[in-house]
């Protein structure tokens, strides 16, 4: 964790550094959903930037990349849980006792 | 085999074919947790009588070193695999992944749950459901908005009664109307959610005996008089009639004792002070689907009952169905 | 007030490296992560169990979000919002670098941009409810009639819809039929008006959150998320304005407030992040 | 006495008593509301064990005073009012009696003294999480009074039922939402504790296996509730803004085609697995605590270092970590097929391993112990079988086979209850007994607490055994009036049976209530370590001042040094570098 003076000041240019490609990623974001790409490379290319960008700010803004593990162990199990919470259920879709979808009685 | 299918405190009357490998799951794991407890039990009870507080006795800081607690665990660990892939996988395997062919053997069924009742829609001879919508729903007359005038639903059945035929492949497709309800028949380990939005099939087969009219017979008991409870034999009708001092029949062949509790008590005292000391009763209909899913206000009375027949007789109640319908439908017409 | 002192209140624990505060900040946005997750896997189920020629809207062809959505508004928010994560990071540094002043104003600007935030957001709302959707049983031929074929396991499906923007779009007469003033035709004629039998509707709403499964999931995602714009809006303006006050008597202290403050409304911007691209591009 | 303590008794009466930020004045707010809510929910239970041991007969003298939502004219239970008991029973037990008594009330009152701190972390946040919780309380109570009753589409508020219900569910949200509000406070609050504030040298692995128990469980609380709030946001959403996140399209309510309403599109799964990602952990919210109380009062009165310390650290933290990915095993018969279902009870058969293994560590520390018959001890004890037997009839529900008959009937609540009532409740009880000397000063009776003890201990057996069998026989929970199916009314001896045991249990508290106020005034007076324990809490003061400690706690051993050989006496405290 940054402390002096001098440790800020180095910071701020990074700070700036990380604004621009923030800017500039959501200008790539925008423009590559008005490409004709396939519904899974859209979501691919938009969540990959997505992450970029998370990253971007969870690691400058939000100083994580200078933090001890502890913080990490924790952040990483409850990424972990939010995937568990995300796919299971969207299995059970696909399931083929499930796929009995009707529309009506 | 069926003169042991009466209801009991363990397991209910067991009719269908694969139910057998679920009755024996649940023993076995029975069996299992009761060696496990009763081991572990006496492990317990002769620590604390051993080890209690008294004069002269300290306990020892050094912890026991012995392997035995770690290999209980894995046995215990190993037991649970085997009951998983042994036994619980072969059967919900069978029950998921391997429906019975489709074709004429099939009895094929719809169930719809509503609050608070089980609509039954068969296909009829043609074996094709006939069309349905939403917009014909009437709750009195067509609950499940079947419309008659289809080529498809011309021959088919709705009944709020389910009606099955013995050994034959049955497949039902099980969805709801409103909330989710639970189709259960607790004598043939059935259970399925009905789920609105979701169709989702189920099947089995009663065991070839297991007719609605021998159920009956072999569920024939004799009560103590003394002993009968209304509420215990509340759904029982009689099986020949009783008669008063006077010779007055009240309890008539084929009646059940009193629609209430009050009707009940005072029906049992009448024939106790009639000098009957005990009655040979059985159940008016020994099976029932019932709603396993919290439905509502009334969840508790969505039942249907069950009727099993042999399949020629099975077939005779489609074909009277069907002719039933279309002469009131007739009768309708020239009103 | 608590009287008794809790030891790390402010200086770093060796364990975790962070101070009381900080450390349960952390924790309170791993808590968020699962909630805004909670709601993104809501998005993702619905979305790959919708029936056909459901999603986002009934009677839409793609099956994006970014036809019925406004991307521009949304991308200027982003743009505020990264802004006003910035704004947020440089007052922190001010204050660090024992400036005051100047970590003050920046804090005042990130409170100004989330105004800004809402502002478009407000906009943005007010467009989804002005625009109105008749959803019809079966296509009638009416003009601005516009009529989709999907297909499913039972066979073809014909949905019609007519859509129209206008805070006054149509009225229900007395004799049964909905009348529609305004012009659906988007021809700007503005005497066309259109005459629909109730029964033949199936149904009529604004672009409201119980209009689809994705305007329900766009409401309620962007409205909770608002909630967390407001209250960090809340707790910003309420170190701006004390914040003279509580430098002077603790510098340490503010610092460490703006701190968690900062970690709190960056994440309130990597939310957006993500909820950008989800709703509004995909 | 320091300058701050002297500083303490100047406060007001309302901010040291009511609006306190001390942890132990929280802890007993919360313990005292707690079990003030367990008795309201289990008065609930005794009204409903009424109407299913005679169904349809009048309610004895209360029926006539409840609402019109419950009963009838004649004051007979109706079918709605039922419902309403039975979710509101569950909802009030778990999030209101259980997790309040055991989290909030014993968590917040010993962890601090454990971990040798001078109160909780946050001390404010701490005082908003007790509000928040007694708010939410009193917004689900309110639910009895809206038009159409409380909730009542069961604790679990299964959509589409929830959706289409009466005000009373849309209360119950809010209520919920407070609830969990309450609960992410604490739980921030309760791990940056245990992590910050722990005293010096006390490392992890000196901790008591209390303050694990509440670690791994503040866990849980802080990640499984979110995603249930979020549920809650979207059942609120769909009952006030009618949106279709849980409708499915084409519902046809009371012959009601509900498409002009509701778009449709929606999933009623959805709901379930949003709920069970939370209810499953709870599950652990509520037992964890309790094996941690369990753990303080067995190695207390055995006068001996629990066996296996170590390996119930780790089976808890794994327990906690399992406990998020089994949570469909309550939905096998949603229509689930068989890949999901295979992974949820193999996840299912492997989480009954550490529980196994904790249990297995309990009873072999009876070996070679000298153990203590007092109250707590009794209620202990009496945890270990009966929580066996809760914990072994999981078995049979988590395997998808034998749950296609067991599944929904009264063998579930035969379960749970084991694990919940006999087991968390009787730990609890242990709690209170073991830490009212600390509370107070003073002990509670003993004889008391074994008239309490034994009598509970028969019927809470009667209640809940039976049950297994009512289930076995396929009689399904849930009904207003069992006899209405074949194989209810043949059981139904059974169902009279629990119900008198219900009643039976609700006398034997009676002794407790006596005791516990009597002991408040009159309770024999003890010193500062009545147990001859050897955790820090019994190094502070009985009742501990504010700031807790005098002196601030070294910690030099680990959490249960009895009868350390060539010791002067059989125990060492945690503070106190013991000569031989």
């Amino acid at each position: 964790m940054a402390s002096s003076a001098e440790e800020i000041k180095a910071h701020l240019k990074i700070y700036y550094m990380v604004f621009g490609a923030l800017a500039v990623l959501t200008v790539v974001t925008v423009a590559v959903a008005r490409l004709e790409v396939s519904i899974g490379m859209a979501v691919a290319i938009a969540m990959f930037i997505a992450c970029i960008k998370g990253s971007l700010v969870a690691c400058y803004f939000m100083h994580l990349i200078s933090e001890r593990g502890m913080i990490f162990w924790i952040l990483i199990i409850c990424v972990l849980f939010f995937f568990v919470l995300l796919l299971l259920p969207v299995i059970t879709q696909f399931e083929p006792a499930h796929s009995g979808l009707v529309e009506a009685v | 085999m069926l003169a042991e299918s009466t209801y009991g405190a363990w397991f209910p009357p067991m009719l269908s074919e694969h139910g057998g490998e679920i009755d024996h799951l649940i023993s076995v794991v029975h069996w299992f947790m009761l060696a496990l407890f009763v081991g572990w039990g006496i492990f317990f009870v002769y620590c604390l009588v051993r080890f209690r507080q008294r004069g002269g006795h300290k306990a020892v800081y050094n912890p026991v070193k012995g392997k035995i607690s770690k290999y209980v665990e894995i046995a215990v660990g190993v037991f649970e695999a085997f009951l998983l892939v042994g036994l619980s996988m072969p059967v919900w395997d069978w029950y998921k992944n391997e429906p019975p062919d489709a074709g004429a053997d099939r009895c094929e069924i719809r169930v719809v749950g509503e609050q608070f009742q089980w609509n039954f829609h068969y296909p009829g001879p043609d074996g094709k459901f006939g069309r349905t919508d939403a917009a014909l729903i009437d709750t009195a007359t067509n609950p499940l908005g079947i419309d008659w005038e289809n080529e498809d639903a011309k021959d088919d059945v709705f009944s709020q009664e389910m009606h099955l035929p013995v050994g034959k492949d049955i497949y039902v497709r099980i969805t709801s109307k409103d909330v989710i309800h639970s189709f259960a028949i607790p004598t043939m380990r059935v259970k399925q959610d009905s789920i609105p939005g979701m169709e989702i099939p189920v099947w089995f087969k009663v065991k070839k005996d297991a007719t609605t009219a021998k159920l009956k017979e072999s569920m024939t008991q004799t009560y103590p008089i003394d002993k009968i409870k209304w509420r215990r034999i509340r759904h029982h009708v009689a099986v020949e009639d009783y008669q008063d001092r006077s010779g007055q029949v009240v309890l008539a062949k084929g009646a059940p004792l009193g629609n209430n509790l009050e009707q009940g008590e005072k029906l049992i005292n009448t024939l106790r002070e009639s000098g009957h000391t005990e009655l040979v009763l059985q159940p008016a209909n020994p099976l029932e689907v019932i709603c396993a899913q919290l439905c509502g206000n009334n969840h508790y009375t969505m039942k249907a009952q069950l009727i099993t027949h042999e399949p020629a007789d099975f077939d005779a109640w489609v074909q009277e169905m069907i002719e039933d319908r279309t002469a009131g439908s007739e009768m309708f017409e020239d009103f | 007030m608590s009287d008794v002192a809790i030891p790390h209140d402010m200086e770093p624990h060796p364990l975790t490296g962070m101070y009381n505060g900080k450390f349960g900040i952390w924790l309170f946005l791993a808590s968020e992560v699962m909630l805004f997750g909670a709601l993104f896997s809501t998005y993702v189920l619905l979305r790959v169990g919708a029936p056909e020629g459901t999603w986002p809207m009934y009677g839409q062809e793609i099956t994006t979000g970014n036809q019925i959505l406004n991307v521009s508004l949304a991308f200027v928010n982003t743009l505020v919002l990264i802004t006003s994560s910035v704004t947020m990071v440089l007052s922190w540094a001010a204050l660090k670098m024992n400036n005051f002043a100047k970590g003050r104003m920046f804090l005042f600007i990130t409170f100004a941009l989330a105004g800004v935030f809402l502002v478009i957001k407000f906009f943005e709302y007010k467009g989804k409810f002005t625009h109105h959707q008749v959803v019809l049983k079966e296509p009638l031929g009416v003009d601005g009639e516009k009529v989709i074929t999907s297909k499913t396991d039972k066979g073809e499906r014909k949905i019609a819809v007519v859509n129209g923007h206008a805070e006054n779009f149509g009225t229900w007469e007395e004799d049964g039929y909905l009348l529609i003033h305004s012009d659906p035709t988007e021809s700007h004629d503005h005497s066309h008006e259109l005459k629909i039998e109730a029964d033949k509707i199936k149904r009529a709403t604004r672009w409201g959150p119980n209009a689809s499964t994705f305007l329900a999931t766009y409401f309620t995602l962007t409205g909770l998320h608002g909630i967390h714009v407001i209250g960090g809006m809340v707790v910003i303006l309420y170190f701006v304005l004390t914040g003279a006050s509580d430098w002077k008597k603790r510098p340490e202290k503010y610092i460490n407030r703006i701190e968690c403050t900062g970690l709190y409304w960056h994440f309130v911007d990597l939310v957006w992040i993500f909820l950008f691209p989800v709703l509004y591009l995909l | 006495m320091s300058a701050e303590h002297h500083h303490e008794h100047d406060l007001p009466f309302w901010r040291k008593y009511v609006f306190s930020v001390d942890h132990k004045v929280i802890g007993v707010q919360y313990t005292v509301t707690g079990l003030l809510f367990l008795f309201f929910g289990f008065c609930l239970m005794m009204i409903m064990r009424w109407q299913l041991a005679y169904p349809l007969e009048a309610i004895p003298v209360i029926g006539t005073w409840l609402s019109q939502s419950m009963v009838d004219a004649d004051g007979v239970l109706i079918g709605d009012g039922y419902n309403a008991l039975g979710a509101m029973h569950g909802t009030i037990m778990v999030f209101l009696g259980v997790v309040p008594l055991a989290v909030g009330g014993f968590g917040n009152f010993v962890l601090p003294l454990q971990v040798g701190a001078p109160d909780m972390a946050f001390p404010k946040l701490n005082m908003a999480s007790y509000w928040v919780y007694l708010v939410g309380g009193i917004v689900m109570l309110i639910g009895f009074f809206v038009p159409g009753g409380a909730a009542n589409s069961g604790w679990t508020s299964y959509t589409p039922l929830a959706n289409i219900a009466t005000t009373g569910q849309t209360v119950w949200l809010f209520g919920m939402v407070l609830l969990i509000t309450s609960s992410l406070l604490g739980s921030v609050n309760f791990i940056v504790t245990t992590v910050q504030l722990r005293a010096k040298g006390l490392s992890f692995f000196r901790l008591p296996f209390f303050v694990w128990a509440q670690f791994v469980t503040s866990f849980l609380l802080l990640l499984a509730f979110p995603p249930l709030e979020a549920a809650g946001v979207l059942q609120l959403m769909d009952r006030l803004a009618d949106t279709s996140f849980f409708m499915p399209t084409g519902l046809v309510v009371s012959g009601e085609l509900q498409e002009s309403i509701y778009s449709g599109g929606g999933s009623p799964l959805l709901w379930q697995h949003l709920f069970w990602f939370l209810a499953h952990p709870e599950v652990y919210v509520l037992i964890l605590p309790a094996m941690g109380i369990l753990g303080e009062v067995i190695a207390c009165n055995t006068r001996k270092p629990l066996w296996g310390y170590k390996s119930l650290v780790y089976s808890a933290i794994f327990l906690g970590f399992m406990s998020f990915i089994v949570w469909a095993h309550h939905m096998f018969m949603t229509g689930m097929g068989t890949t999901l279902s295979t992974f949820f009870q193999a996840t299912t058969m492997i989480i009954s391993v550490p529980s196994v293994i904790i249990l297995t560590c309990f009873i072999i520390s009876l070996w070679n112990a000298s153990i203590r018959y007092n109250t707590p001890m009794l209620f202990a004890l009496a945890f270990l079988p009966m929580f066996a037997i809760g914990g072994l009839t999981g078995l049979p529900l988590g395997l998808t086979a034998s749950d296609i008959h067991l599944h929904d009937t009264y063998y579930v609540i035969g379960h749970f209850h084991y694990v919940v009532a006999p087991g968390t409740i009787f730990a609890l009880f242990a709690g209170v007994y073991h830490w009212f000397p600390k509370v107070t000063g003073r002990k509670m009776s003993e004889f008391m607490g074994k008239l309490h003890f034994w009598p509970s201990f028969v019927f809470i057996n009667a209640v809940f055994m039976p049950m297994f069998f009512v289930g076995m026989a396929g009689v399904l929970r849930r009904q207003f009036d069992q006899t209405e199916q074949l194989q209810g009314a043949v059981v139904h001896g059974l169902t009279i049976m629990s119900s008198w045991g219900a009643w039976g249990l609700g006398l034997a508290q009676i002794p407790f209530i006596i005791n516990f106020f009597w002991s408040i005034r009159k309770g024999e007076k003890v010193g500062d370590n009545p147990w001859e324990a050897t955790t820090l809490e019994w190094a502070a003061p009985s009742p501990p001042p504010h700031g807790n400690f005098e002196t601030v706690p070294v910690v030099h051993c680990g959490p249960y040094e009895y009868s350390v050989p060539e010791k002067k006496t059989d125990y060492c405290p945690q503070n106190v570098v013991m000569e031989a």
